[in-house]
C-alpha cells in the first residue's frame, strides 16, 4: 500500500507545488512575495526530476565505498538539478533587485498599484 | 481584470493544467523504477573512464560539461545584470555620511560578533576542501564556491562593514570572477589545441581516488569555485553599496 | 521500509511547507519560511540519494536566497524610514 | 569519420563571445571605452563570419559536433551535441548580424556603465547561438535561461523609470514561468525515454509500443511548446512583449523583436520536428488545426493592437506579435515548405524590424520622444530618414519582391497545398494592419499629414537614451539602420534563396534522417530540391496588402473626411480595441492567468484531438 502510494505521491507533490506557486504568483500583492512564489514554483521541477531518477534501494552515484556497478540512482538528474538550483538563485536575485529598485522609485511593491503599463 | 474574475479564470485553468500534468505523470514509471539508460551507462563508465568516484561531478564537468558552461554563465550574466541594475544612475548620488545612518552594518551583540568572525576561517577552508574533492565525494566547484562566498559575508554579519569592503575589493573580485568564468570557457579550448573536440578532457587523468586526478574536471571545478565565490560576493557587495551609500537626489525616496 | 516512511513524510512536509510559504503574505516572515523550505528540499535530496544537490541546496536555498531577500527587505524598510522621516520633517 | 561534416569551428559562436565577455568584465572600469567597443563589435563580426561559414557547410551537409568528443555509444548519446542544420545556422547568423548592428548603433550609447552593456550583450549573443545550434533538450533549456538572464537585465537598463522596472519584472516572471513549464515537459520526456538528446528522445518515442501518442507525450508536448511560445509571444502568452519593448533601450529592442522572439518559435519548431514529429505525425491534420488557431489569434490581436498604438516602440512591439502570428501559420502547416517560408520570413522580418527600431531610436535621440502625436511634423527636417522609414513600412507590409514578401509568398503556396489557402488572407490583413500603422506614423511624423490633436491618452514620458544634443543624427546610427534596410531588400532578391530555404527545411523536417545523422553518424544523401517560381497570384496578394496598408493609413490620418459609414465602422473597431486594451493591463497576475489559460487550452485541445 505504502509502496504503491509512494510510487505516485512524489509526482503529485510536484504538481501540487507547481500549482501552489502559480497561485501565489497570480494572487500576490507584493513583488518580493511574488519572487519567493516563483522560487517555490521552481522547486516543483526538483521534485519531478529527483523522483524520475530515483531507484528504490539504489545507492547515491558516488563509488567511494561501493564498487562500480552497484545498483545506483540516476546521476544525470542530479547534474540537471544542480543547474536548476543556479537558475533559481539567479532569477530570484534579478527579480528582487528589480523589486527593490521599483520600491525606491515608487514607494510601493504592490503590482495592483503599478498600472502604468496599459496597452 | 478585476481580482475576482482573475482568480476565477485562473483557478479553472489551473485545474485544467493540473489535470494535463497528472495525466502525463500517470504514464511515467512509478517512483523508484528509473528505467535508464542514460544514467546507467554513465554510472558504469565514469569511474574507469574519468577516474572520478563522484559520477555527478564527472557529468557536470565532463560528459555534460557544456551544460555547466552555460550554467556558470547564467550566474555570471546575472551578477553582471545585478551590477547593471544597481549602478548609480543620474538621479542618484552618494550619501555624504553613510556610516552615521547605517550604523556601519547590522547591529549584533558582542558574542554574536565573535562567533560569526570565528566562522570565517573554517568556512573558507571547508569551501576549499569541497572544491578540491568534488571528483571524489559530493561537492565540487559550485558547492565549494558558495561556501567560500559565505566567509566574507560573516565579516559583514559581525558588524564590520569597513572590513567587509576591504576584503572584497571590487578590483580583485572582478578579476577573480572574470578568471573563473573566462577560464572555464578557455579550458574548453584545451581540447581544440590538442586536436580533439571542444571541452575534451585532455589532461592526465591521474589515479582514481587521488585529489589530483580526473584531468580537466579538477581544473574546471576550481575555476567554477572561483567564479561562483567571486560572483556571489560581487552581487552582495553591490546590494549593500546600493542600500547604504546611494540615495536619490533630494535625499528622499519618491 | 523505514526509508520509505522517511521519504514519504519529507515529501508531505515539503508539500505543506510550500503552501504555507505561499500563503504567508508578509515577506519578512515568508523569508524564514523559505529558509525552512530550502532546508526541507535539501533533506529531500538527501533521503533520495542526491548528496551533491543536497549540499548546494543547503547553501543556496537555506542561506544564500533568504540572505538575499533579507538584504532586499532591509533596503525597502530603509526607504520607508526615509519616507516617514521626510514627511514629519516637512510638517514641522 | 564518415558521416556528417566535421568542423572544429562549431562551438566557437558560443565559446568566443563568452571568453570576450569575461575579459571585458574583468576590468569593468579599467578598459577604455574604445577598447570595449572594438572588442565587442569585433566578436560580433567574428560570430557573423563563423556562423556564415557554418551555414554554408550545413547547406551542403548538416553538421553534428559532440562536445568533449563524446560520440554516442550504441545509439545512446552520452554527451551534448551541436546538431547544426541550415535553419539553425541561419538563425545563429541572424542573431550575430543583429548584435553587430546593435553594437554599431549603440557606439554612443550607455556611456555611464563601463563595459557592462557589452558584457551582457555578448552573453546574450552566446545564449542565442547556443540555443540555435544545440541538439540536446536540456542544453536548449540552459541557453534559453542564459538568454533570459541577460535579457531581463538589459530590459531593465533604465532603472530611473518605474515603468521600465515593471516591464522588466513582467518580462522576467512570465518568461521564467514559461521556462519552467518547458523544463517540466523535459523531465516528463526524460522519465519516459531516459534520454536528453533530441534525436534519441524522438527515436525512443516513435519506437514505443503504443500506436497513438499517450497522455505523457501530449502533456510534454503541450508544456514544451507553450513554454517556448511564451518567448515567441503567441497570444495568449504575448503580454510581456509589449511591456518589455516599450521600456527596453533601442539596441536591445532590435534584438528582442528581430531575433529573440523568433528563437522562441524556433525552439518549438526544433522540438516538434526532432522529437515529436514521429509520434504525433499520425494526427497531423488535427495538430495543424490547433496551431493554426493560435496563429490566427496572434496575427489578428497583434495587428489590431498595433494599429491602436501611438507609442512607436509599443506599436512596433505589437507588429512583432502580429508577424509572429504569420510565422506560426507557416509552422502550423507542418510541412517542409511551411518551414522554408518561415526561414525566409524570419531573416527578412528580423532585418526590417531591427531597422524600424533603429529609426525609433534615432527619433528618440533627436526629439526625446517616440510618441506619434508629439512627433507630429517634426521629422520634416530629416527627409532621407523619413523615406527609408516609409520604405521599411511597405516592406513590412510585404511589398513584392522584397524579403518579407518572399517569405509570405512561399507561405501562401504551402498553405494552399495543405488545404489552408484561406489563412493567407489573414496573413495579408495582418501585414496590411501593421504596415498601415507604421505608414501612418511615417506620414504624421515626417510629412505632418493628418489631424494632430487626436490624443489617445497615452502619456509616454520616454527618457532620452543618449546624451548627445538635438541636432543631427550620428552617422553610426543612420548607417546601421540603412544597412539593415538594404539587407531586408536584398534578402528577397538573392538568387537561390527559395532553393536554399527549401533544402534547409527538408533537413530540419527530415526527422528520421536527423536521428540517423546524430545517433549513428550516417551520411544521408542530400535531398534534391527543384523549387517552382512563385505564382503570380502571390504577387497580387503582396501588392494588395501594400495597398491595404496605404488605405488603412489614409483612413486613420484623415478620419474626419471619411464617409459616415466608414467612420462608423472605424469607431466600432476602436471600441473593440478599447476592450482589448483593458486586457493588456500591465498586471503580472493577469499575465500569468492568461498563460495558464493558454496551457490548459493547448492541452485540452490536444487531448480532444488525440482521443
Amino acid at each position: 500500500m505504502l509502496q504503491w502510494l509512494m510510487g505516485w505521491f512524489a509526482y503529485a507533490v510536484a504538481i501540487w507545488i507547481f500549482a501552489v506557486g502559480l497561485y501565489g504568483i497570480v494572487t500576490s500583492r507584493n513583488w518580493i512575495h511574488l519572487a519567493i512564489c516563483v522560487a517555490v514554483m521552481q522547486s516543483s521541477t526538483y521534485v519531478m526530476l529527483l523522483s524520475i531518477g530515483y531507484r528504490t534501494g539504489g545507492a547515491a552515484p558516488i563509488f567511494v565505498d561501493i564498487p562500480p556497478g552497484t545498483r545506483a540512482v540516476d546521476p544525470v538528474v542530479h547534474a540537471l538539478m544542480l543547474t536548476d538550483v543556479v537558475v533559481e538563485a539567479t532569477v530570484l536575485a534579478l527579480i528582487v533587485v528589480l523589486a527593490v529598485q521599483i520600491h525606491r522609485r515608487t514607494g510601493t511593491l504592490d503590482p495592483d498599484k503599478l498600472l502604468e503599463l496599459q496597452g | 481584470m478585476s481580482p475576482r474574475i482573475r482568480l476565477a479564470l485562473f483557478v479553472i485553468s489551473l485545474l485544467g493544467f493540473a489535470a494535463i500534468f497528472a495525466a502525463g505523470a500517470r504514464e511515467l514509471k512509478p517512483v523508484g523504477q528509473y528505467p535508464g539508460p542514460y544514467g546507467d551507462v554513465l554510472n558504469a563508465a565514469a569511474v574507469p573512464e574519468r577516474h572520478t568516484t563522484d559520477v555527478v561531478t564527472a557529468i557536470n564537468f565532463d560528459y555534460r560539461g557544456f551544460d555547466t558552461l552555460g550554467e556558470e554563465f547564467i550566474l555570471f550574466g546575472s551578477v553582471m545584470g545585478v551590477l547593471l541594475l544597481l549602478r548609480q544612475t543620474q538621479d542618484e548620488r552618494r550619501k555624504e555620511n553613510p556610516e552615521e545612518e547605517a550604523g556601519g552594518g547590522p547591529q549584533a551583540s558582542d558574542a554574536m560578533r565573535g562567533f560569526t568572525l570565528a566562522l570565517v576561517g573554517p568556512l573558507a577552508v571547508f569551501g576549499l576542501y569541497i572544491v578540491l574533492h568534488g571528483q571524489l565525494t559530493p561537492g565540487g566547484g559550485f558547492q565549494g564556491g558558495l561556501i567560500i562566498a559565505t566567509a566574507p559575508l560573516m565579516v559583514y554579519l559581525s558588524g564590520r562593514l569597513e572590513e567587509f569592503k576591504a576584503v572584497t575589493s571590487p578590483h580583485v573580485i572582478e578579476v577573480a570572477e572574470a578568471v573563473g568564468a573566462g577560464g572555464f570557457a578557455l579550458a574548453g579550448f584545451l581540447g581544440l589545441l590538442a586536436g580533439r573536440n571542444f571541452l575534451a578532457n585532455v589532461l592526465p587523468l591521474g589515479k582514481t581516488g587521488n585529489v589530483f586526478s580526473s584531468g580537466t574536471i579538477l581544473l574546471i571545478s576550481v575555476l567554477t569555485g572561483i567564479e561562483v565565490a567571486a560572483g556571489i560576493v560581487l552581487a552582495i557587495r553591490a546590494f549593500l553599496e546600493h542600500a547604504l551609500e546611494i540615495e536619490l537626489k533630494g535625499g528622499k525616496t519618491r | 521500509m523505514i526509508l520509505l516512511i522517511i521519504q514519504f513524510s519529507v515529501l508531505l512536509l515539503v508539500a505543506s511547507t510550500a503552501l504555507a510559504v505561499v500563503l504567508t503574505r508578509d515577506p519578512a516572515k515568508q523569508t524564514i519560511g523559505l529558509s525552512f523550505f530550502g532546508l526541507l528540499i535539501a533533506l529531500m535530496f538527501f533521503v533520495f540519494q542526491a548528496p551533491d544537490v543536497a549540499l548546494s541546496q543547503i547553501v543556496v536555498g537555506a542561506v544564500a536566497l533568504p540572505m538575499l531577500i533579507m538584504l532586499g527587505l532591509a533596503e525597502v524598510r530603509r526607504h520607508r524610514g526615509e519616507r516617514t522621516r521626510g514627511k514629519s520633517g516637512k510638517s514641522k | 569519420m564518415a558521416g556528417a561534416t566535421i568542423t572544429q569551428v562549431a562551438p566557437l559562436p558560443v565559446a568566443v563571445p563568452l571568453v570576450v565577455a569575461a575579459l571585458l568584465a574583468g576590468g569593468r572600469d579599467r578598459w577604455p571605452r574604445s577598447f570595449a567597443d572594438a572588442a565587442a563589435l569585433g566578436t560580433a563580426i567574428f560570430n557573423v563570419v563563423v556562423t556564415a561559414h557554418l551555414l554554408a557547410l550545413s547547406l551542403v551537409q548538416p553538421i553534428v559536433y559532440w562536445m568533449g568528443g563524446w560520440w554516442p555509444r550504441a545509439g545512446i548519446a552520452i554527451g551534448i551535441s551541436f546538431s547544426i542544420d541550415a535553419i539553425g545556422a541561419g538563425t545563429a547568423l541572424l542573431a550575430s548580424v543583429l548584435v553587430a548592428a546593435a553594437f554599431v548603433f549603440s557606439l554612443k550609447y550607455f556611456e555611464s556603465v563601463g563595459t557592462l552593456f557589452h558584457v551582457l550583450m555578448l552573453v546574450f549573443l552566446a545564449g542565442m547561438c547556443g540555443f540555435a545550434l544545440t541538439g540536446d533538450l536540456f542544453n536548449l533549456f540552459v541557453w534559453f535561461e542564459l538568454m533570459g538572464a541577460a535579457a531581463y537585465a538589459l530590459c531593465g537598463y533604465k532603472t530611473e523609470d518605474p515603468k521600465t522596472l515593471q516591464g522588466a519584472l513582467n518580462f522576467a516572471v512570465t518568461n521564467t514561468v514559461g521556462a519552467f513549464l518547458a523544463l517540466t515537459g523535459v523531465a516528463l520526456l526524460y522519465g519516459r525515454t531516459g534520454a536528453l538528446n533530441m534525436a534519441q528522445i524522438g527515436h525512443a518515442l516513435a519506437s514505443g509500443t503504443q500506436s497513438s501518442p499517450d497522455a505523457l507525450t501530449l502533456a510534454s508536448f503541450a508544456f514544451i511548446t507553450c513554454g517556448f511560445l511564451v518567448k515567441a509571444a503567441a497570444v495568449p502568452f504575448h503580454f510581456w512583449l509589449d511591456d518589455a519593448h516599450a521600456v527596453a533601450p533601442t539596441p536591445v529592442c532590435m534584438l528582442f523583436s528581430g531575433v529573440m522572439v523568433e528563437l522562441g518559435l524556433y525552439g518549438a519548431v526544433r522540438v516538434y520536428w526532432a522529437v515529436f514529429a514521429g509520434v504525433l505525425g499520425t494526427h497531423q491534420a488535427e495538430l495543424r488545426g490547433i496551431i493554426t488557431s493560435f496563429a490566427l489569434l496572434t496575427a489578428l490581436v497583434g495587428g489590431v493592437m498595433c494599429f491602436a498604438q501611438t507609442h512607436l516602440k509599443r506599436l512596433l512591439a505589437f507588429s512583432t506579435v502580429s508577424h509572429m502570428g504569420i510565422m506560426m501559420m507557416g509552422v502550423a502547416m507542418l510541412t517542409p515548405s511551411g518551414l522554408a517560408a518561415i526561414a525566409v520570413y524570419v531573416l527578412a522580418h528580423g532585418a526590417v524590424k531591427a531597422a524600424l527600431f533603429c529609426y525609433s531610436g534615432i527619433l528618440l535621440h533627436r526629439f526625446a520622444t517616440v510618441d506619434e502625436m508629439e512627433l507630429y511634423g517634426r521629422g520634416r527636417v530629416m527627409p532621407l530618414t523619413g523615406a527609408l522609414f516609409a520604405l521599411s513600412a511597405v516592406v513590412l507590409a510585404s511589398l513584392p519582391p522584397f524579403g518579407v514578401f518572399a517569405g509570405e509568398a512561399i507561405l501562401g503556396e504551402s498553405a494552399k497545398r495543405a488545404g489552408y489557402g484561406w489563412v493567407t488572407f489573414v496573413a495579408s490583413l495582418a501585414a496590411a494592419l501593421t504596415g498601415g500603422a507604421v505608414l501612418r506614423v511615417a506620414a504624421r511624423v515626417f510629412l505632418g499629414w493628418g489631424e494632430k490633436s487626436e490624443r489617445q491618452g497615452q502619456k509616454t514620458g520616454e527618457k532620452r537614451e543618449t546624451k548627445a544634443g538635438r541636432s543631427g543624427t550620428p552617422a553610426m546610427m543612420s548607417g546601421a539602420a540603412g544597412a539593415l534596410v538594404v539587407a531586408a531588400l536584398v534578402i528577397g532578391l538573392a538568387p537561390g534563396l527559395k532553393r536554399g530555404a527549401e533544402k534547409a527545411a527538408l533537413d530540419m523536417a527530415g526527422t528520421s534522417d536527423y536521428q540517423a545523422r546524430v545517433l549513428d553518424n550516417r551520411t544521408i544523401p542530400a535531398p534534391s530540391v527543384k523549387p517552382a517560381p512563385l505564382e503570380p497570384a502571390e504577387f497580387a496578394r503582396g501588392f494588395a496588402s501594400v495597398l491595404g496598408a496605404l488605405a488603412l493609413a489614409g483612413c486613420a490620418l484623415f478620419r474626419r473626411r471619411l464617409p459616415r459609414v466608414a467612420s462608423a465602422g472605424l469607431r466600432s473597431l476602436s471600441s473593440a480595441v478599447v476592450a482589448q486594451r483593458k486586457l493588456h493591463s500591465g498586471h503580472i497576475g493577469d499575465y500569468i492567468t492568461w498563460l495558464t489559460i493558454g496551457v490548459a487550452a493547448m492541452g485540452g485541445l490536444l487531448s480532444l484531438a488525440f482521443r
